[in-house]
């Protein structure tokens, strides 16, 4: 009764949502040079006001909507005070803005409290097999991972992805060419922070339930692993960092049952993943592929 | 958990005899049910059972095990019938083969074995271990051996989830203990109802668990452990009944603290005994503040719900702080020895009084003394709290298999429901409500800290509560 | 019975002497290096552990721990200059790079301290009884902890004011280049820095430990509040990360009785210091060290 | 001829040192205007101040007319005043191609309804613009190295990609810091004869910050001599080098 194929297909699903998170932190760190450590915080804000929105009977559409348009005002709003700020303290600040969030949503009943919320409706429906609501469901986070490729693609491939890349070099000196910096950045923070959204969203169905407790700051540090492994200012890197980092960790898993350690196989994996981080900083700090050009300039 | 240290069980010469005497109680006991199913009176009203069996185990001796259990559930207050059913069973050590097994059955155990509870969750393995060794010494489920497949979920929802896919696809798991926390099993529910595969958690106490089956329309979640909303009333119970005017709450800011004290505040006629609400965050360490909160508000009570960790580190600056003065009330958590580890924590709890409800069980019964034994035996130590849950989930698990005489999902859930009702574990009688996965009844001994020969004691005769009898003090 | 506001208050004192220990050393590396050192919290660890082991294990008693843990720590701190961050600095890194970098250490510290002392929690036999002082109810333990800042305060101050060493501390913080050229030999300035820095953490989880318990995480627990010192105080400014560790040890306290009436978690506590911190951000984002009159009213006129 | 920029007494200090004081200055439409003085004096903030890289404490400043003092850069940049840095302040990951076309006005692209939804737009925009680039980059002899990246660059290259950065922009008056330094002698020549000749070409005001005295007083029509944040003279380059203040202060130095 073993079924690898299922495990395989979550697994790409979970690919899917966690390269969506890497694409937008790519866009951010990547491309624009923010530092945001708070990642989780609006994966939570889209997944919490799509479940909330949906257990109240709405069709999934509408809370998939809602999730970005929340996320991305979140987004926004952090972005008003935290762009003026130097960039590893706006790192901090994100990343407490993420323990904020999480904080009030166990603290308060009608948010869910610490148990969360149960039974989201999933977008797949009722009565089909297991492997087929798996497939139903990895069709829908590609058709979302595609779009927020695109929309990615379009956005680095441009003139905009020149600015945001010149903000990441030299923000004086893109100032001084005429870019409203401020505006850039905040864009950028807000459509990065509906990818997130998105992808809270999709996972709240997906699981179709949703705890405080699922959105620690580790969820963030994790994406800054992925982004960090596929490659700095790469959208493809993306999900390639995304797919290596989730399949050594189930690697893994089904590893230490064939492996006799003399070590605790779960402190085990921890280090690695911390040697892991260590080697690529020492050897290649850029990460698996290179930057994104804004161009080709065929021709020319 | 804690356990009375004196046997009185007699004549069990090597512990390996003992073990082999659970099975053959098990495997009778399946028989029986098989038997006699007809004849047991459905389980929607209060009945007490009486269950006794004698068994012949080898040459060495013969046993007799008498164990009297109320079950009661909780739905139907008013008791309107009472049954009492004696069923006796000499049980001869005969093994058949169950052909629907496969040659090893593997019984998936998902517990944190790393993290903030990894301590904790490493020794409640313990109790699977022995649950299969048991078990297994005596020929295993018809000659198949039990084999327990334990996996890592930090008590974080996200690996839950993980280590459940992991044990259902890739190792084709069709039964879980676990997992520990109320978090892991409101992520990880939906999935075992899509992939139905039954999970017996032997310490997700949230009382909004409860409502999981009828969620997803079907009872793959089950508890061998009462939900807390039945606590809350047991408590609320007591606190009337002591005649408490200011009551301050003092709980972890987690589901186990926050949901007890929103349960014991909806029970009537607390709200307005209740003065302050603390909730603490368990990663600080740094509580005087919120106990000079407390001692400001005046309380003839606090009413304590926090785990041993960072509990240990509340009493601790509560005596620092002097507020010894005040007495103090607890729910089951804090029936832990690991709170005398430290010296000081243990002399407020003594000097303060602190009493308690946990679920009831006799740990003089024979179903304990077995774990008990073979925990020190294996183990060399005092079982931790929830060891003896784990083991009993572990067993329920075990014995629904043999049940079921097929390792299929769906057909084990149907047989969990039948062998709770059947099974007498360590933690005593563990009937199973099918509609909610509930434990249907869950009697509460109201225990005390006091000093025997200068050491502090868990004391668990000061009292007891059931929802017929109430509170009773002894 | 009203509230007891002198214990409050030494409350307070507690906990900030707490954020003051464990923020300096972050400050130091901060202030130099420039990049956030995640590591830290696993310093704060380190130092519990090894006192735990000293004290209790070897039986030489909570004093000796605490020394050996300030000492070993301190070696810890500079080793890990040595063989890690110094080599990184060396390649050219960039401060994005050495914060991941000192994130991955901390994991990688922080599970093998695990696999050394194991998960489950630890405590020092050492005791201490409570007695009264007035109005306040103080322990041996509280008293030292207090103790132990305001000498670890006082010594900076004479260290920084009254050396040779000390001077080229402050030069080198205020600008490494100009410093070395000026003949400091920054090297072993930045050494020593690395030494107070992470002997000081582990000192700070002595006392942290000695207070509750000694687990994996307890660092990590204590880290965001440095943290907050840290960006409070202006980074790099010691006077000011003492100041403000104590303001939010003051706020956090304070913040306790509010949330408290409202009816909310003690655990928004932390948010209160941060509340604190952002809007020392958003209005004096050199840290208090640096707020003027001039300073605030400039920066609202800013944002407004 | 109109003064295409005018200081009335721009003041910007840090902490208690006066880098700007008072500086009134004014720079003539379609000159060459150096700003001279030794190390520290304060030309480069003043250039910061000018272009809202800094904000001035007190002072005005107006461009073409306009009051500019307290604008942000984007919005000076708007007006026509572009600027260099002393330090080549490149996009050293992209292309110089890249580095050229960002600088330049108007682009559609930059707009995100168009960057998603017109992609046909900018790119029709843009085939323009890399023609004009690429005239750019023949003058000042990059062409050779338009897909090269900024960063790999020589330093003299540098200097002259940010100067063909900032004549990308369309501008009506150039700051530049210091665009010959770090460059052979024989490049100096040329990129001031260059300066000359788009002057010629364009109609472009120059103001520049420049060490090589003798250069300067070559190339410009006119100086300005600063030291500790005040302008002490100004005048032609012969007039200059008699006067005994900027002898005493700055060339004497030398």
């Amino acid at each position: 009764m073993v079924n690898i194929e299922n495990f395989i297909l979550d697994m790409f699903i979970y690919v899917g949502i966690f390269g969506v998170l890497s694409i937008s932190l790519n866009l951010e760190y990547g491309f624009t040079g923010l530092w945001n450590f708070g990642k989780v915080a609006f994966y939570m804000i889209g997944a919490y006001t799509s479940a909330i929105i949906t257990t109240l009977g709405q069709p999934f559409y509408i809370g998939f909507a809602a999730g970005v348009v929340v996320s991305s005002l979140a987004g926004l709003l952090i972005s008003l005070p935290a762009l003026r700020l130097r960039e590893d303290y706006l790192g901090i600040l994100t990343l407490v803005f993420g323990e904020i969030i999480r904080i009030i949503l166990k603290n308060e009943y009608w948010l869910g409290g610490p148990l969360g919320i149960r039974g989201i409706p999933s977008i797949t429906p009722a009565g089909l097999d297991y492997t087929t609501t798996l497939l139903v469901q990895l069709a829908s986070i590609t058709v979302i991972a595609a779009v927020c490729y695109l929309v990615a693609y379009r956005l680095i491939h441009s003139p905009f992805g020149r600015v945001i890349r010149g903000i990441r070099e030299d923000e004086l000196a893109t100032a001084s060419l005429g870019k409203n910096t401020f505006r850039y950045k905040a864009s950028i923070f807000a459509i990065s922070s509906a990818m997130a959204g998105i992808a809270g969203a999709f996972m709240g169905q997906y699981v179709t339930s949703i705890t405080p407790d699922q959105f620690m700051p580790f969820v963030s540090f994790t994406v800054w692993m992925m982004v960090m492994l596929g490659g700095f200012a790469n959208i493809e890197g993306a999900f390639l960092g995304a797919f290596l980092y989730i399949g050594f960790e189930r690697a893994a898993r089904i590893a230490k049952d064939y492996l006799l350690l003399p070590i605790d196989p779960n402190n085990l994996m921890f280090i690695l993943t911390g040697l892991l981080i260590l080697i690529f900083v020492f050897l290649r700090p850029q990460g698996l592929l290179k930057e994104n050009k804004v161009r080709d300039y065929k021709g020319v | 958990m804690t356990m009375q240290r004196g046997s009185n069980v007699k004549g069990i010469g090597t512990a390996a005899a003992a073990g082999l005497a659970v099975v053959l109680l098990i495997v009778g006991i399946a028989a029986g049910y098989f038997a006699g199913a007809a004849t047991v009176a459905p389980v929607t009203t209060t009945q007490t059972q009486t269950v006794t069996s004698t068994k012949t185990v080898g040459a060495e001796a013969t046993i007799t095990q008498t164990v009297t259990q109320t079950v009661t559930q909780p739905v139907t207050q008013t008791v309107t019938q009472t049954a009492t059913s004696t069923v006796t069973r000499t049980v001869t050590a005969t093994a058949t083969a169950a052909a629907g097994l496969p040659d090893k059955v593997r019984i998936g155990v998902l517990l944190p074995l790393s993290g903030e509870l990894g301590a904790i969750g490493q020794r409640m393995l313990y109790g699977a271990h022995i649950a299969a060794k048991i078990v297994n010494d005596s020929g295993g489920i018809g000659g198949r051996p039990v084999q327990i497949v334990a996996e890592d979920t930090a008590a974080v929802p996200d690996k839950a989830l993980d280590a459940v896919k992991k044990l259902i696809e890739v190792q084709g798991v069709q039964v879980i203990v676990g997992p520990a926390t109320s978090v892991e099993v409101a992520t990880i529910a939906k999935y075992l109802n899509d992939r139905k595969v039954p999970a017996i958690s032997m310490s997700a106490t949230a009382a909004a668990l409860s409502n999981l089956a009828k969620q997803y329309g079907d009872t793959y979640f089950w508890r061998v452990v009462g939900s807390d909303s039945i606590q809350a009333r047991a408590i609320a119970d007591i606190m009337k009944q002591k005649d408490f005017k200011r009551i301050v709450t003092f709980v972890v800011s987690n589901d186990y603290g926050i949901g007890m004290e929103q349960m014991i505040l909806a029970q009537p006629g607390i709200k307005e005994r209740h003065v302050l609400a603390i909730r603490y965050d368990p990663t600080k360490g740094d509580y005087r503040t919120e106990l000079e909160q407390v001692k400001a508000a005046n309380p003839d009570v606090i009413f304590y719900a926090l785990w041993v960790e960072s509990g240990k580190i509340v009493f601790r600056q509560a005596l620092d702080l002097g507020l010894e003065k005040i007495p103090t009330m607890g729910g089951e958590g804090m029936a832990d020895e690991a709170f005398f580890e430290d010296p000081r924590a243990a002399d407020y709890m003594v000097k303060t009084g602190l009493f308690g409800t946990r679920p009831t069980y006799d740990p003089n019964t024979y179903s304990y003394q077995i774990f008990y034994k073979m925990h020190q035996q294996l183990y060399g130590a005092e079982p931790s709290l929830f060891a003896d849950y784990t083991y009993d989930a572990t067993m329920v698990a075990i014995l629904a298999v043999a049940h079921a005489g097929v390792y299929e999902g769906a057909k084990i859930k149907n047989a969990l429901a039948l062998t709770g009702q059947y099974y007498i574990g360590a933690t005593g009688m563990k009937a199973l409500d099918p509609a909610t996965g509930d434990l249907l009844s869950q009697d509460y001994l109201i225990w005390r800290v006091e000093l025997k020969d200068g050491k502090p004691v868990y004391n668990f005769n000061y009292g007891s509560w059931s929802l017929g009898a109430g509170v009773v003090w002894k | 019975m009203s509230l007891n506001i002198a214990q409050i208050l030494f409350n307070s004192l507690l906990t900030g002497s707490l954020y003051v220990l464990a923020a300096i050393g972050l400050t130091l590396t901060y202030g130099i290096l420039k990049f956030p050192n995640v590591a830290h919290a696993e310093f704060i660890t380190f130092g519990a552990y090894f006192a735990y082991t000293v004290a209790d294990i070897w039986k030489l008693g909570f004093p000796s721990g605490a020394a050996a843990a300030f000492v070993v720590t301190g070696i810890l701190g500079v080793a890990t200059h040595l063989f890690l961050f110094g080599p990184l600095i060396k390649k050219g890194a960039s401060i994005l790079h050495l914060t991941v970098a000192s994130i991955g250490y901390g994991i990688v510290l922080r599970y093998a301290m695990q696999e050394v002392w194991g998960r489950k929690d630890l405590y020092f036999s050492a005791y201490y009884p409570g007695f009264d002082v007035g109005p306040l109810r103080v322990t041996l333990l509280w008293l030292s902890f207090i103790f132990l800042a305001v000498a670890v305060v006082a010594i900076f101050h004479l260290l920084l004011t009254e050396t040779k060493i000390g001077r080229a501390m402050r030069a080198t913080s205020n600008n490494p280049s100009l410093a070395q050229a000026s003949g400091i030999d920054t090297k072993m300035i930045i050494m020593l820095v690395w030494f107070l820095g992470s002997a000081l953490a582990g000192l700070g989880g002595v006392m942290k430990a000695s207070d509750t318990r000694i687990t994996p995480v307890l660092g990590w627990n204590v880290l965001i509040m440095s943290f907050a010192s840290v960006i409070f105080g202006g980074v790099g400014s010691i006077y000011g990360t003492i100041l403000a560790g104590y303001i939010l040890g003051f706020v956090e306290n304070l913040g306790v009785i509010v949330l408290v009436a409202l009816g909310l978690s003690t655990e928004y506590r932390f948010l209160l210091g941060f509340f604190v911190l952002v809007c020392a951000l958003i209005f004096a984002p050199q840290g208090i060290a640096g707020i003027t009159f001039r300073s605030i009213r400039k920066r609202w006129r800013a944002v407004g | 001829m109109a003064h295409i920029l005018k200081t009335d007494n721009l003041t910007k200090s840090f902490g208690g040192l006066l880098a700007v004081n008072n500086v009134s200055i004014k720079v003539d439409e379609g000159s060459i205007t150096g700003l001279i003085g030794p190390n520290g004096s304060g030309k480069t903030t003043l250039f910061n101040v000018i272009s809202g890289a800094l904000k001035a404490d007190s002072g005005k400043t107006y461009f073409d007319g306009k009051r500019i003092d307290g604008l942000p850069c984007h919005l000076i940049y708007k007006a026509g005043l572009v600027r260099t840095f002393q330090v080549p302040r490149l996009f050293q990951k992209m292309t110089v191609l890249d580095n050229m076309l960002i600088a330049a006005r108007g682009l559609v692209g930059e707009r995100l309804t168009v960057t998603f939804f017109q992609s046909w737009a900018w790119k029709r925009q843009e085939e323009g613009l890399i023609k004009k680039a690429l005239a750019i980059l023949e003058m000042l002899d990059l062409y050779h190295q338009r897909k090269n990246l900024a960063g790999n660059l020589s330093g003299g290259q540098m200097k002259l990609l940010e100067m063909g950065r900032a004549l990308m922009a369309d501008p009506k008056m150039l700051l530049l810091d210091e665009p010959a330094a770090g460059v052979s002698p024989l490049v100096v020549d040329k990129i001031f004869e260059k300066i000359v000749e788009l002057r010629q070409s364009l109609g472009l005001t120059f103001f520049i910050i420049e060490h090589r005295i003798e250069t300067l007083f070559n190339y410009t029509d006119r100086v300005i001599v600063m030291f500790k944040g005040q302008v002490i003279a100004e005048g032609k380059g012969k007039e200059l080098v008699e006067d005994p203040k900027v002898i005493d202060v700055y060339l004497g130095e030398y």
